[in-house]
């Protein structure tokens, strides 16, 4: 059992993914000697080469696109966006051919695209973006946005191995700041499309995913102390597909939901997540649903603007009372 | 400038010709289905730039692979597609290749090595390029061809497909198919450099520039291209040069076309074109043309029939397929 | 009074705020002399010139990015995307230049891009798409889809005139499908950000937009003569702002809600509206929240197909006696 | 070809001089902050590629547009920008151009006709050709310029921007800073034509390479493009030649660098190079340097008081301002 990072967690499932299955192969920018501009691929170009760890211009469309070409032809491509951000400018590629293709020509699409994203660290408007909403409602991609280590491994594994295109969005303020023990050289795959019950309670559903996750814990330390509040947490893990299952079984054991994430509040995965247990947990709920969110503005840069900007355990647990005195 | 077009062997001379004749007459048939109310979406045909489509297709040995655009249905079948297959995508037929879910000639057939397009123009370049490379990494000697209007070569996935094909020496060949109208855009709306050919020099690769209504020279000239590719050489750029000699899409009179052009183009129809160089040769005459013909009139005829007949998509179907297993 | 289309009523917005305003062009593929694939601008090219009614290479990124760029020194093009499924290769001029410009550098960015969208036209999964719900998680932006002639004049005159960069779906099916009839020469704005009441009603509410209000229109019909219902339908007219007052209102007169569009399920606009509701409405709700939209897959083409995915009244139907006899 | 030098007056000499220093001296203290932990987002600096920006910024005319990207403090400072501006922005202050919401050099002022970028490398291309088309609309003789790296001329907007510009003769001038590095990826792996340059031709527009360490050479020669570009004769594209000094940010050592290059370049340092001309020219001599060093130094003590003395923005400002009225 060795502690590892979220980052180095990372590292390894791509290390241990390319050992097992020659057909996977990095595409990005810098991700070569460099190693990423995260340092998520370092010494993989050294133990697999070039034609393995491949550096790219800096043509998002394009590597994207390649991606998909090396995937039709039986390649396991993983790419990597060097922020979440510039997925826009591959946009197309993902939800014109990556999306569709299978849906149209029965051809699958294995690709992963690893987009570092989140705030926090003071990266401004186009360095913090958390964009899964936009892909989750592209019917054809998967979307998972792992939350600790052994997530983080498990989910990129299973992303690798998944025959669709997936996005895999790693948040990057928890690279180095959460750890957690693994066994070593362990190939547990975190299957997609399951959520995962962080911590039981009786009184509140926290539902989230990703950097939030830890946000969630720390507001239910706190409301358990102050509030005596027993909060349940559930860490969706996958955002396309929805484990609908988890969702409605924690609101029916709890009858209360906030849904907290860190992308921008309007039409976020709160939104969809609030509208399944609206309309399949009606009879179950005994309060509104709320959502704890980012502002609806760009990531703004100086840290006192960011902070107010950023949703955190002060603001769920306002939401979490709220809920809990309606 | 051109590859010389001695090095076309007969055999190729006659296919060119057959499968000009099948593209320009399968074309028709579609525009008819089109006007009996029986196809649904839009029809865009070749006409006009067939000697291009159909020699790029031919040039591609079976173990190559084809990315046709909208105008390509020469392509797909000098690649081996069935008049059967397009007419069933066409009328969106529940044994169609897509069965149904896309439409025109949105369609790929893995047993032929043919990847269909999607509607946004230059999106398959970077997905071709991924072919050629993975091809590649695989060790396979297999070249990758895909197509793009001189509309089309102005998005920024042409800039980044090409750049990217260019650095890693991607077996790949890129065919501009100049037809010097983007729906109603003349090229002059489009671009300003003097050729677009002149745009590989800018990516460090070859460029050609060529009479895209030359069936022979266009063959030689892309066989060359995709040779240089599979011997290591890297990617190329063709442009062939030719008019578009009817609307935009089956509903569009196009109006707004430099007439003079389409009469100076009309003198080089791609079809009639191979046919006297042919006849000049020596290897056609009115009876061979006429066998030739009549074998393919029947085919369209008998695929006409069986398309008609065949069964349409059951709606459930809609909701299957998205996600691969 | 003169009856025209949908269609007509959008060239007529257009024709008299380049009257009015000599500061607005257009741009766009072929609307020039062509008119526009749709014929919009029929007749602009000949009456304002090739200097405000520009034809563009085939470029949508730089089509967008030319319109924010103009707009900055004091301009208001109007941009036409050729069909709404291209707006993904200009995505990134939109959410990343146009939508955040004010926000960090107070500069406005008064555009609109037009965007055909929808389906039923048999148009394929390239032809067909509805994709306002990326749009509206895009802080920054604003985004609005017609209904009706009077709408899409006045809202696109709104639009025009608005500060902000406005993203305007009109829906090709009703192109030329509906007509009204309208005050010859009137200047009438409808306001960004404020609901229609199509249809007052006590039993439940339809919260729609675009196409979708005539297939509600539809099912009220027939609820009405097979049911008895009094059905009352909302018309959101905007997105981004949604009219919460709007949406509130109407849950609060029926209690039972239903939401009706025409994009894909998942993530949409209805996930919005009903998290919206089902936090600030949940007290007023009598009935699980239901929504109808199309299905998650690509628009596929043959027309039993499209027909099969695509929302309609008898789906609308089934939906309100759902909420009925809930 | 670089246009001839000696078109550069004695004023902007000495004008080119005074910036270079600036900048430098401005990106040091910048630096200095950031390594104090004051600076909070990433820190570019234009080690080795100011003279090309520098003189960009001067070589426009008040009325024109300036599109600056990340490595051009320079060009900011040239234009007319202000050292407090400058360390308010990066600060994060509340009373900086942007009020503490964007980060960097991201920052506009329209009071000088400054449009500052987004971080999507070549974003601002078409945009920067946006407002060059609208200014010509607007029948004002108004040329605007930006900048984009070597590894960042290989996204879509570099090309559709570029071609944009090219058909519809806007005035405008694109200035490549090839500085052989894209973060660690070397030049080679990012393209492989000869020059960039090279890419005018494939949009019809004059293309030219030259030495991006020599302040009047750059200065001479983009002066020549936007003069051409005001007088009608539309866009050019410059590609400036220089070398990263530095990491691509304060926290990247270099280590991927060229070490020979790195020796090679040092010797071109575009700043101590221009100072070498003036003195052989008599423009300057050690009294006149230190002299403006001096009053620059002041300058940017002064300002780094006043800017870490200024107030934290609001936190409740976040929140505003995503939409105008
Ligand atoms: C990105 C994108 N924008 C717009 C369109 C709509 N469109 C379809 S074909 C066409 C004209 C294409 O012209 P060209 O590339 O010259 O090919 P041609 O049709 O002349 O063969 C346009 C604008 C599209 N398919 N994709
Ligand atoms: C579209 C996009 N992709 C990736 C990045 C991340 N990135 C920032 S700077 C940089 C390197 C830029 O190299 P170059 O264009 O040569 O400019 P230089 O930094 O050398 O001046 C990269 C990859 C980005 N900003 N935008
Ligand atoms: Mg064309
Ligand atoms: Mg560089």
């Amino acid at each position: 059992m060795a502690e590892i990072t979220y980052l180095q967690a990372i590292t390894e499932a791509l290390r241990e993914e390319m050992q097992r299955d020659e057909k996977v192969f990095l595409l990005g920018e810098d991700i070569g000697i460099y190693g990423g501009a995260f340092k998520v691929t370092k010494g993989l170009y050294e133990e697999f080469g070039q034609a393995r760890v491949m550096d790219t211009p800096i043509s998002e469309s394009a590597i994207i696109g390649v991606a998909v070409g090396a995937a039709l032809v039986g390649m396991r491509p993983v790419a990597e966006m060097q922020f979440a951000d510039f997925i826009t400018v591959g946009f197309s590629q993902l939800v014109t051919n990556a999306a569709t293709m299978h849906y149209r020509y029965g051809i699958p699409v294995p690709i992963v695209v690893r987009a570092p994203s989140g705030g926090g660290i003071h990266g401004g408007a186009f360095h913090s973006k958390n964009p899964e909403a936009w892909f989750v409602h592209q019917p054809g991609l998967k979307v998972v946005a792992p939350s600790t280590p052994a997530d983080a491994k498990g989910l990129l594994k299973a992303a690798i191995r998944d025959n669709n295109p997936v996005l895999y969005f790693e948040n990057k303020f928890l690279y180095r700041r959460i750890k957690e023990k693994l066994p070593e050289g362990d190939d547990v795959v975190v299957p997609i499309g399951k959520a995962r019950l962080v911590k039981p309670g009786r009184h509140v559903s926290l539902i989230t995913y990703g950097s939030m996750v830890h946000a969630c814990l720390q507001a239910a330390e706190i409301l358990n102390e102050q509030d005596q509040l027993d909060v349940e947490i559930l860490d969706l893990r996958t955002l396309q597909p929805l484990d609908k299952e988890a969702v409605l079984s924690t609101v029916e054991r709890t009858s209360r939901v906030v849904i907290v994430h860190e992308a921008n509040l309007t039409a976020g995965i709160g939104a969809e997540v609030a509208a399944l247990i609206s309309d399949n947990g009606f009879e179950m709920l005994d309060a509104p649903i709320k959502r704890v969110a980012a502002l609806d503005t760009p990531t703004p840069y100086a840290p006192v603007l960011e902070e107010y900007f950023m949703p955190n355990p002060e603001k769920i647990i306002v939401a979490v009372r709220q809920v809990i005195h309606f | 400038m051109p590859a010389k077009t001695d090095v076309v062997s007969n055999e190729i001379k006659l296919q060119l010709y057959s499968l000009l004749y099948k593209t320009r007459a399968t074309e028709d048939r579609i525009i008819a289905l089109y006007r009996q109310g029986r196809i649904m979406g839009g029809v865009y045909t070749g006409r006009g730039v067939e000697a291009t489509t159909v020699a790029a297709g031919l040039a591609l040995e079976k173990q190559d692979y084809l990315f046709p655009i909208h105008r390509d249905l020469g392509a797909h079948l000098a690649k081996g597609q069935s008049v059967l297959n397009i007419l069933l995508q066409y009328l969106g037929r529940g044994n169609s290749l897509t069965k149904g879910k896309d439409s025109g000639i949105h369609m790929s057939d893995t047993t032929l090595n043919i990847i269909g397009n999607v509607s946004h123009l230059g999106a398959m370049i970077p997905v071709a390029v991924g072919v050629a490379m993975a091809k590649k990494m695989q060790n396979e000697k297999v070249v990758t061809l895909n197509f793009i209007g001189e509309g089309g070569s102005n998005i920024g996935d042409f800039h980044e497909g090409l750049n990217f094909a260019a650095v890693h020496k991607a077996p790949f060949v890129l065919v501009i198919e100049n037809n010097q109208y983007a729906y109603s855009t003349p090229a002059h709306k489009e671009y300003v450099c003097n050729r677009l050919s002149d745009r590989a020099q800018g990516y460090g690769i070859p460029g050609y520039h060529i009479d895209g209504t030359d069936a022979l020279g266009v063959y030689a000239t892309i066989k060359k291209a995709i040779e240089d590719a599979r011997n290591g050489k890297g990617p190329s750029l063709i442009e062939c040069l030719s008019m578009r000699m009817v609307g935009h899409s089956a509903h569009d009179d196009a109006f707004y076309v430099d007439k003079e052009q389409m009469k100076k183009y009309e003198k080089k129809d791609p079809f009639l074109r191979l046919e006297q160089v042919l006849r000049k040769e020596g290897l056609l005459d009115d009876k061979q043309i006429k066998r030739i013909q009549d074998t393919i009139d029947k085919e369209i005829e008998q695929a006409t029939d069986i398309a008609l007949n065949s069964p349409l998509p059951e709606a459930h179907w809609a909701a299957e397929g998205v996600y691969a297993e």
